[in-house]
């Protein structure tokens, strides 16, 4: 028996287990230690998984041993082992800053609750992409949107906090409602809950009614979880306001895997002739996501607030994704995956930057950030760096995922849409030029003349370098993100297995 | 005043303790007889927590402290889940798939039954413990013990 | 010779330039001074390795999906490297002077950014394909901001915000766009000697569009109506005006475009398919407006700008024209102008150290006091106008026998009226400081007395002068090396 | 004689989902929210009456434990750190009207074409591999003669780990919101000074 | 028989809440609610032994007690406005 | 039957319809997790009412009855199973919503939505004012 054969279980079960771990030695750095050595492992299990499907094999695990319907299954293929890997990495460097980080932002008798939440958030996270059965994606969706509740309001002092994960907490309760109703609505119609099973059911009954209103509460439900144009709403408060290492996690992570799920189901379940030519899914998602990220751009623009800033940011670039999936073609769905990995790194580097540069200046208004790069360097240049990235500047990851989002729409005809993205683009200039003008040439403004502000403790450089020189590192050397995007878009695109 | 109150409860206090093994009994029963009547360890968990909940209600929530301490409380819900969990990795190690209790006896029907008592058994006492910590969250943080306390007006 | 050894010594620079910092200025000057020796004499045996017949390419990187990054030797971006190498040492020697006599804040980011920026040229003039050219592109674009913003006030970060907003706005939006079309049609985005295109892909229509949205989106070339962050632009310290915006920066945009349609479209694909028909209108159009705006111009430094946007014009339109002979003649008068220009700025900014003056209407008389100044300046003017003995000449004919070579003999004509105007608007500046007397009343009793900008300034003018008649009898190494294209 | 049995059941259920509606109602206009908890833990008795008619027992022990039970309780719990008065609220939301009148016509349509209640035939029902697996195997495999039992807990063991992971994240969330140990009171002008260290050293 | 029955403890069940509803103050509300989970108990009972599941006894024990966990809860709120106060335990603790 | 069939259907619609209207229509914090209960109790009737088969019992295994010898049909089990994890989930949502709306209610005094979003604002306006000072 290869040893690796019960890497997907492990890979879910270790911070599963370490969470109630974590409760129990109740100590707020071996909690730490605790998360940081299971994130490790978590890492290495999903790499090690990634490298296994890399070849465009499917890895399917049967839990308790009962075969796929009866039971429940992992389905691992390039997409969702790439997703895990992304994960668990962004996962592991927002756990190395959140050390430092939270000793500014979290009461101390509560950090082991935060790792406990952070674990459970992971594994939530983790077990909504690894697994094959429907309903399954139900119940993970709520461990990681309760822990990402209880995490957004963890801050000390904001009260803002807690609205802001109260507001999640409705939106994501609807979002998940409307998800678990879909959900019944496609058992109804095919009597199983296996995503394989299900689409083999639904090539017959896809005429049927029942059906259609099941894609359709699915398709609500995802896109209020993914923050999409017109029900992002839960979204800027919340990063705005959790505690900053969460964020970064958050950003990277949240919405991604709400777009992953909507992968899953649209390409694989229903299967992109039903989903996109059948239901027009294409035409009502693209103007959302243009409008989207048209108009959170030009919102981004007037931020005064650096982290709301990047929150609208982070919903225009939602929109990307969504416009490209929504062009239906293996190369839209492999441009879409390209941006969900990159913009994913960057997003987090930059929330990680913008928490360092908070850590010390103790605010994050955009205009009290005056001569930054003289007094931050390291911290600054990795934000703009980042910046650039989420510009599309060359040789940055931007410039890569840009480029296929371009590439894919000419390809399939959406020539409107490769103007509007690039013409966005150029918001993105004006709100991070904003940004690095005032790093680098306003004066220190009066009130932070007091603070003592100098460069970012080492534990939290270390993270914030570590993303943005992956991110540099896949900007140039492209080919590894873009070819596992390809295999992965072309097994979404063949159907299932 | 406390006397007084102490009286006028005393019904109900009489008939909570005698309630009390009661219901822990019944508890038990509806854990155990799970796989052959309705009930599981949910509904277990629930009904024993229940017992510690009437009791905080009769008596006040600081003298059931006493009895299930936080810490307790903190500690056997962890232990629920690793129990819950540990099965899964236990068949792992006997060479079965993830949760697959078929090998964690001789044959592969008492494995299951084995298995499924097992989980059953860490899903009741996390259920328990959290429930009974939800009401100790949710109930009298606002007053301390021995304080005495506003009766709140009548609107 | 591997190219990529070009970008090192302006990058190696740095660390000196940051570790003597201020504290030490003479010694990081020095070291700027040996690193732009270096990269001359680098970039001289490149050329004559080239010369020698070698073929001159680097390893490449690759991006993704068979994008490659790599560098490679022809004789535009010889010529265009020789020419940013040899003016960053005069421009460094003028700086010297200038900044000093200014006492400008933030000189060692001054330098570094001026550094990177030197490098990103090389990298652009030495580009092997499109994709290498963009990045060095955007490279020029990051690292010259802070040159434009380097005053911090309220005026130069507007200037920056346009400055930015424009050139990486334009390079983003319709650049990139139209290398991804290159590369979603043809597959290569390389330079290849002829082009790459067909006619049998691209319909005239989508070839006239994908031509303007390059020109256009080569915000550097600064083609109406994306002129707008070139005089803004002129905020900045006068040696940043005078080496980028009259040399690196705008060049590299024209540059780029006359890659794009010597190596990616080939002539003959854009005579066949008359792509730039309305683009040579545009260019035409420039050329005039912006002379007619320059004269209007009160601000000495803006004036000269409006002057730069109508030369860059020149070799758009020469560009455009499409054959050998007006590519020849574009490449010439990018060498050309850029002496020419670099003189003029020189001087203005020598005019600023000197006497704090910055408008036209103020100069009335300075002859008296700044003879070698405005002597100098007068030559580069009429270098500018196109008349001999100097450079201007040459490339203005070479461009007009393009265009009669090409039929398109309405562009003689365009021509000939924006000599005229060139004379109009730079002649008035030394008649007036020569011939005009000075305002008497005021403090201005000592205008007689001569009162010229720092030693350095002067040295940095007499060269690039002296750069301009040299090079109108020393042509023929130029043409050697353009025919070679 | 099933035929009865199956019309009674029908009618039971009918019956209590009315009563449901009616409750559900009172829930939306009472503005004592004592009262809307109250008539919400009564809604969760009558809704686990509704499950036993359903045939889903295991649900109503459930849904009756913790919907009717825990539910109310901490709902209660809520309430004595809020207020018990909702304010009143002057217009009606004619968005939020829209937009579920429009989900719940999807959801009309949707059912117009479901298997009708009761049907033993439809998909979900007769799937070999799942409905009827269960079914017919559970006791030869799993040796469990409550099927729900064997389901939760073998067949989608899994399924029945996360939710336990579920509530265990639900219990750290309320720690670390709440927390286990005494909170701050509200001013209370009573307290001695002694009282009040003693509260501000629990506090933390 | 048990069909009656069930019948009789809906109709009783109709009429107990129509007072839940309607209660002007809350402890009519209280006592209709109770009564009404009483009624539910009966129901399941005889539902039970109407379709030949006797066992379903269990659920209407469970009912029975969560009713009067619920009850006590709901009067100690009302009362005390507080859940888990226990002042008047002050000699025992 | 027909009728009945369709009543439930649709009496369930109402339900879940409620539940939704009273979320996203109250201002009321703890009527919006009321609201949600309702819609998911909603839902899981729903699921429920799939697995129900007529004339069939719950799907535990009678050993000996005198009534239903011949052939026990039981009802589905599987929905069961998984509204049982539902109600889980559902709970669990509930505490955390319950605990921010106390945490929510110590910091602003309120749980009206509106009033909470005014003090909101009035902070901010009082926040910026207090940065323009200086």
């Amino acid at each position: 028996m290869p040893y690796n054969i019960h890497f997907p279980a492990l890979l879910i079960v270790l911070p599963l287990m370490a969470a109630p771990l974590c409760v129990i030695v109740r100590h707020s750095f071996f909690s730490w230690l605790i998360a940081v050595v299971v994130n490790i492992c978590v890492v290495l299990f999903s790499v090690s998984l990634l490298l296994q499907v890399i070849d465009g094999d499917v890895i399917r695990y049967t839990l308790g041993g009962w075969a796929a319907p009866t039971g429940i299954e992992y389905y691992i293929d390039t997409l969702n082992a790439v997703l895990m890997v992304v994960i668990s990495i962004i996962s592991f460097f927002s756990l190395i800053y959140s050390k430092a980080s939270i000793q500014a932002e979290i009461a101390p008798q509560r950090y082991y609750l935060f790792y406990t939440g952070w674990l459970l958030c992971l594994t939530g996270l983790l077990g909504i992409v690894i697994t094959g059965d429907a309903f399954n994606v139900f119940v993970f969706l709520e461990i990681s949107s309760l822990s990402m509740y209880m995490l957004i309001a963890l801050g000390k002092e904001r009260k803002q906090a807690l609205l802001a994960a109260f507001r999640y907490l409705i939106m994501g309760s609807v979002g998940a409602s409307f998800i678990l109703l879909g959900i019944g609505f496609l058992y109804a119609a095919t009597g199983t809950l296996n995503m394989s099973d299900l689409a083999l059911h639904l090539v017959d009954a896809d005429q049927s009614r029942t059906v259609i209103v099941g894609f359709s509460f699915i398709t609500v439900g995802l896109l209020i979880k993914s923050a999409i144009f017109p029900v992002y709403s839960w979204l800027p408060n919340a990063y705005q306001y959790a505690p900053s290492a969460v964020t970064a996690f958050l950003a990277g992570t949240a919405t991604k895997v709400s777009l992953y799920v909507f992968l899953r189901f649209f390409f694989h379940v229903f299967g992109s002739e039903y989903s996109f030519a059948e239901m027009l899914l294409g035409k009502i998602l693209m103007p959302l996501a243009i409008v989207g990220f048209f108009a959170m751009s030009i919102v981004a623009i007037f931020q005064t607030d650096i982290r709301r800033l990047l929150a609208y940011s982070s919903i225009a670039q939602i929109g990307y994704m969504f416009a490209a999936v929504s062009m239906a073609t293996e190369a839209g769905v492999a441009a879409g995956v390209i941006h969900i990995i990159n913009h994913a790194f960057i997003k987090t580097a930059l929330f990680i930057a913008v928490g360092c540069i908070a850590y010390r200046l103790g605010s994050s208004r955009i205009a009290d950030m005056g001569n930054l790069i003289a007094l931050m360097p390291w911290t600054a240049s990795a934000f703009i760096i980042g910046g650039l990235s989420l510009i599309g500047v060359p040789l940055t990851a931007g410039f890569v995922s840009k480029w296929y989002l371009v590439t894919a729409a000419i390809d399939s005809g959406w020539w409107s849409i490769a103007i509007m993205v690039l013409l966005s683009s150029l918001m993105a200039i004006m709100y991070i030029g904003k940004i690095i003008e005032v790093f680098c040439f306003r004066k220190t403004t009066e009130n932070m003349k007091g603070a003592d502000v100098k460069e970012a403790p080492l534990f939290m450089l270390i993270p914030l370098w570590a993303l943005i020189i992956i991110s540099v590192y896949t900007g140039i050397n492209g080919s590894i993100v873009v070819g596992t995007a390809e295999l992965a878009a072309s097994q979404l695109m063949g159907g299932m297995l | 005043m406390n006397k007084q109150l102490e009286q006028r409860h005393r019904v109900v206090q009489v008939i909570t303790k005698f309630l009390t093994p009661m219901i822990l009994l019944f508890a038990f029963y509806v854990q155990f007889h799970g796989d052959f009547g309705p009930g599981g360890g949910f509904q277990a968990g629930v009904i024993f927590a229940s017992v510690f909940i009437l009791h905080g209600l009769i008596f006040g929530e600081g003298r059931t402290r006493l009895v299930v301490t936080p810490n307790i409380l903190r500690i056997s819900m962890s232990l629920g889940l690793l129990l819950y969990a540990g099965t899964g990795v236990v068949s792992l190690l006997l060479g079965g798939n993830f949760l697959d209790y078929s090998v964690l006896a001789s044959d592969a029907v008492s494995g299951q039954h084995w298995g499924i008592f097992v989980v059953e058994l860490g899903v009741g006492i996390t259920v328990a413990a959290v429930m009974i910590s939800l009401f100790y969250c949710f109930s009298s943080n606002r007053f301390l013990d021995r304080i005495p306390f506003k009766i709140q007006e009548e609107e | 010779m591997n190219p990529l050894v070009t970008l090192l010594p302006p990058l190696l620079v740095i660390p000196f330039i940051i570790f003597f910092g201020e504290r030490q200025k003479n010694i990081r000057e020095l070291c700027i001074f040996i690193a732009g020796g270096i990269l001359l004499v680098l970039n001289i045996s490149l050329y004559q390795n080239f010369l020698d017949g070698q073929t001159i390419v680097s390893g490449s990187i690759t991006l993704f999906d068979g994008l490659k990054l790599y560098l490679k030797a022809e004789p535009l971006g010889i010529l265009f490297a020789l020419l940013a190498s040899f003016l960053w040492i005069v421009t460094t020697l003028y700086s010297i002077g200038y900044m000093r006599g200014h006492n400008e804040k933030n000189q060692t980011r001054f330098y570094v950014c001026f550094a990177i920026a030197i490098a990103s040229v090389m990298a652009a003039a030495y580009a092997g394909n499109l994709l290498t050219l963009f990045v060095a592109y955007e490279a020029i674009t990051l690292s010259t901001f802070p040159l434009v913003t380097h005053s911090g006030t309220e005026k130069a970060k507007r200037a920056g915000r346009i400055y930015l907003g424009v050139l990486m706005g334009g390079s983003i939006v319709l650049l990139m766009p139209a290398i991804i079309v290159i590369w979603w049609i043809t597959g290569s985005v390389d330079f290849v000697s002829g082009g790459v295109f067909n006619e049998s892909e691209v319909s005239p229509f989508w070839a006239t569009l994908l031509l303007m949205l390059i020109v256009f989106g080569t915000g550097k070339a600064a083609l109406m109506p994306f002129h707008n962050w070139l005089p803004n632009a002129m905020v900045a310290p006068t040696p940043v005006s005078a080496l980028l915006h009259a040399v690196a920066v705008v060049k590299t945009g024209v540059f780029l475009i006359i890659k794009v349609i010597v190596y990616i479209f080939g002539f003959d694909f854009i005579a066949s398919t008359g792509a730039a028909d309305i683009l040579l209108v545009f260019a035409a159009g420039t050329i005039l407006l912006a002379s007619l705006i320059a004269m209007t111009k009160d601000n000495l430094k803006e004036r000269l700008a409006y002057s730069t946007i109508s030369q860059l014009s020149y070799i758009v339109m020469a560009a455009l024209i499409a054959n050998t002979l007006a590519a020849q003649g574009a490449a010439l008068h990018i060498v050309s102008h850029a002496f020419g220009k670099i003189t003029l700025f020189f001087c203005a900014g020598a005019i600023m150290v000197a006497l704090h003056k910055k408008a036209i209407s103020e100069l009335d008389g300075i002859g008296k006091q700044m003879p070698y100044t405005m002597t100098a300046f007068f030559i580069a003017a009429i270098s500018i106008i196109g008349l001999p003995p100097l450079i201007g000449v040459w490339s203005k004919l070479v461009i007009a026998e393009g265009a009669i070579e090409g039929g398109q003999l309405w562009l003689v004509a365009v021509l000939i009226i924006s000599s005229l105007l060139n004379i109009a608007y730079l002649l008035p500046i030394p008649i007036r400081a020569f011939f005009k007397a000075a305002p008497i009343e005021g403090d201005n009793y000592q205008a007689c007395e001569m009162q010229e900008a720092p030693l350095a300034c002067l040295v940095a003018i007499a060269i690039t002068t002296l750069g301009c008649i040299v090079l109108f009898f020393q042509t023929h190494t130029i043409s050697e090396l353009l025919s070679l294209i | 004689m099933f035929e009865d049995i199956a019309a009674i059941e029908h009618f039971v259920v009918m019956i209590l989902l009315t009563v449901l509606i009616v409750l559900t109602l009172g829930i939306i206009y009472l503005k004592d929210l004592l009262a809307a908890v109250i008539l919400s833990g009564l809604y969760s008795l009558v809704s686990a009456a509704i499950f036993v008619a359903m045939d889903a027992v295991d649900v109503a022990f459930t849904e009756a434990a913790v919907g009717a039970g825990i539910s109310t309780i901490i709902l209660l719990g809520a309430l004595s750190f809020t207020k018990r008065e909702q304010k009143p609220q002057k217009h009606n939301n004619l968005p939020a009207l829209i937009i579920v009148c429009m989900t719940g016509a999807l959801l009309i349509y949707g059912t117009l074409d479901m298997p009708s209640y009761g049907d033993g035939k439809s998909p979900a029902n007769s799937n070999p591999q799942l409905a009827q697996h269960y079914l017919q195997k559970s006791p030869d495999e799993t040796g469990v003669p409550n099927v729900v039992t064997s389901v939760l807990a073998s067949y989608r063991g899994y399924d029945t780990l996360g939710e336990t992971a579920v509530v265990f994240t639900a219990a750290i969330g309320v720690l670390s919101l709440l927390g286990l140990r005494r909170r701050r009171r509200q001013e209370d002008p009573n307290l001695t000074p002694r009282q009040r260290r003693r509260q501000q050293s629990e506090d933390t | 028989m048990y069909l009656a029955l069930v019948i009789a403890v809906l109709v009783a069940l109709v009429l107990v809440l129509t007072r839940a509803l309607l209660g002007p103050t809350i402890y009519d509300r209280m006592l209709s609610v109770n009564s009404a989970g009483t009624k539910v108990v009966i129901l399941i009972a005889a539902y039970g032994f109407l379709t030949g599941r006797p066992d379903f006894v269990d659920i209407s024990l469970l009912y029975a007690l969560i009713n009067y966990i619920t009850t006590i809860a709901v009067l100690k709120f009302f009362e005390y406005g507080d859940l888990g106060s226990g002042a008047y335990q002050e000699d025992d603790i | 039957m027909e009728f009945f069939a369709l009543y439930n259907d649709w009496a369930v619609i109402v339900l879940m319809m409620a539940g939704f209207y009273i979320m996203i229509a109250r201002h009321n914090l703890v009527k919006k997790i009321l609201g949600l209960s309702i819609f998911q109790t909603g839902i899981f009737y729903f699921y429920v009412g799939l697995g129900k088969v007529d004339g069939g019992t719950a799907p535990i295994f009678i050993e000996e009855n005198e009534k239903l010898t011949e052939a026990v049909i039981y009802s589905n089990p599987l929905p069961h199973v998984l509204i049982l994890t539902a109600i889980v989930v559902g709970v669990a949502t509930m505490a955390v919503g319950l605990a921010l709306i106390v945490r929510i209610y110590e910091k602003y005094g309120s749980i009206e939505e509106d009033e909470i979003q005014a003090i909101d604002e009035q902070e901010q306006i009082n926040d910026h004012n207090g940065h323009a000072d200086h």
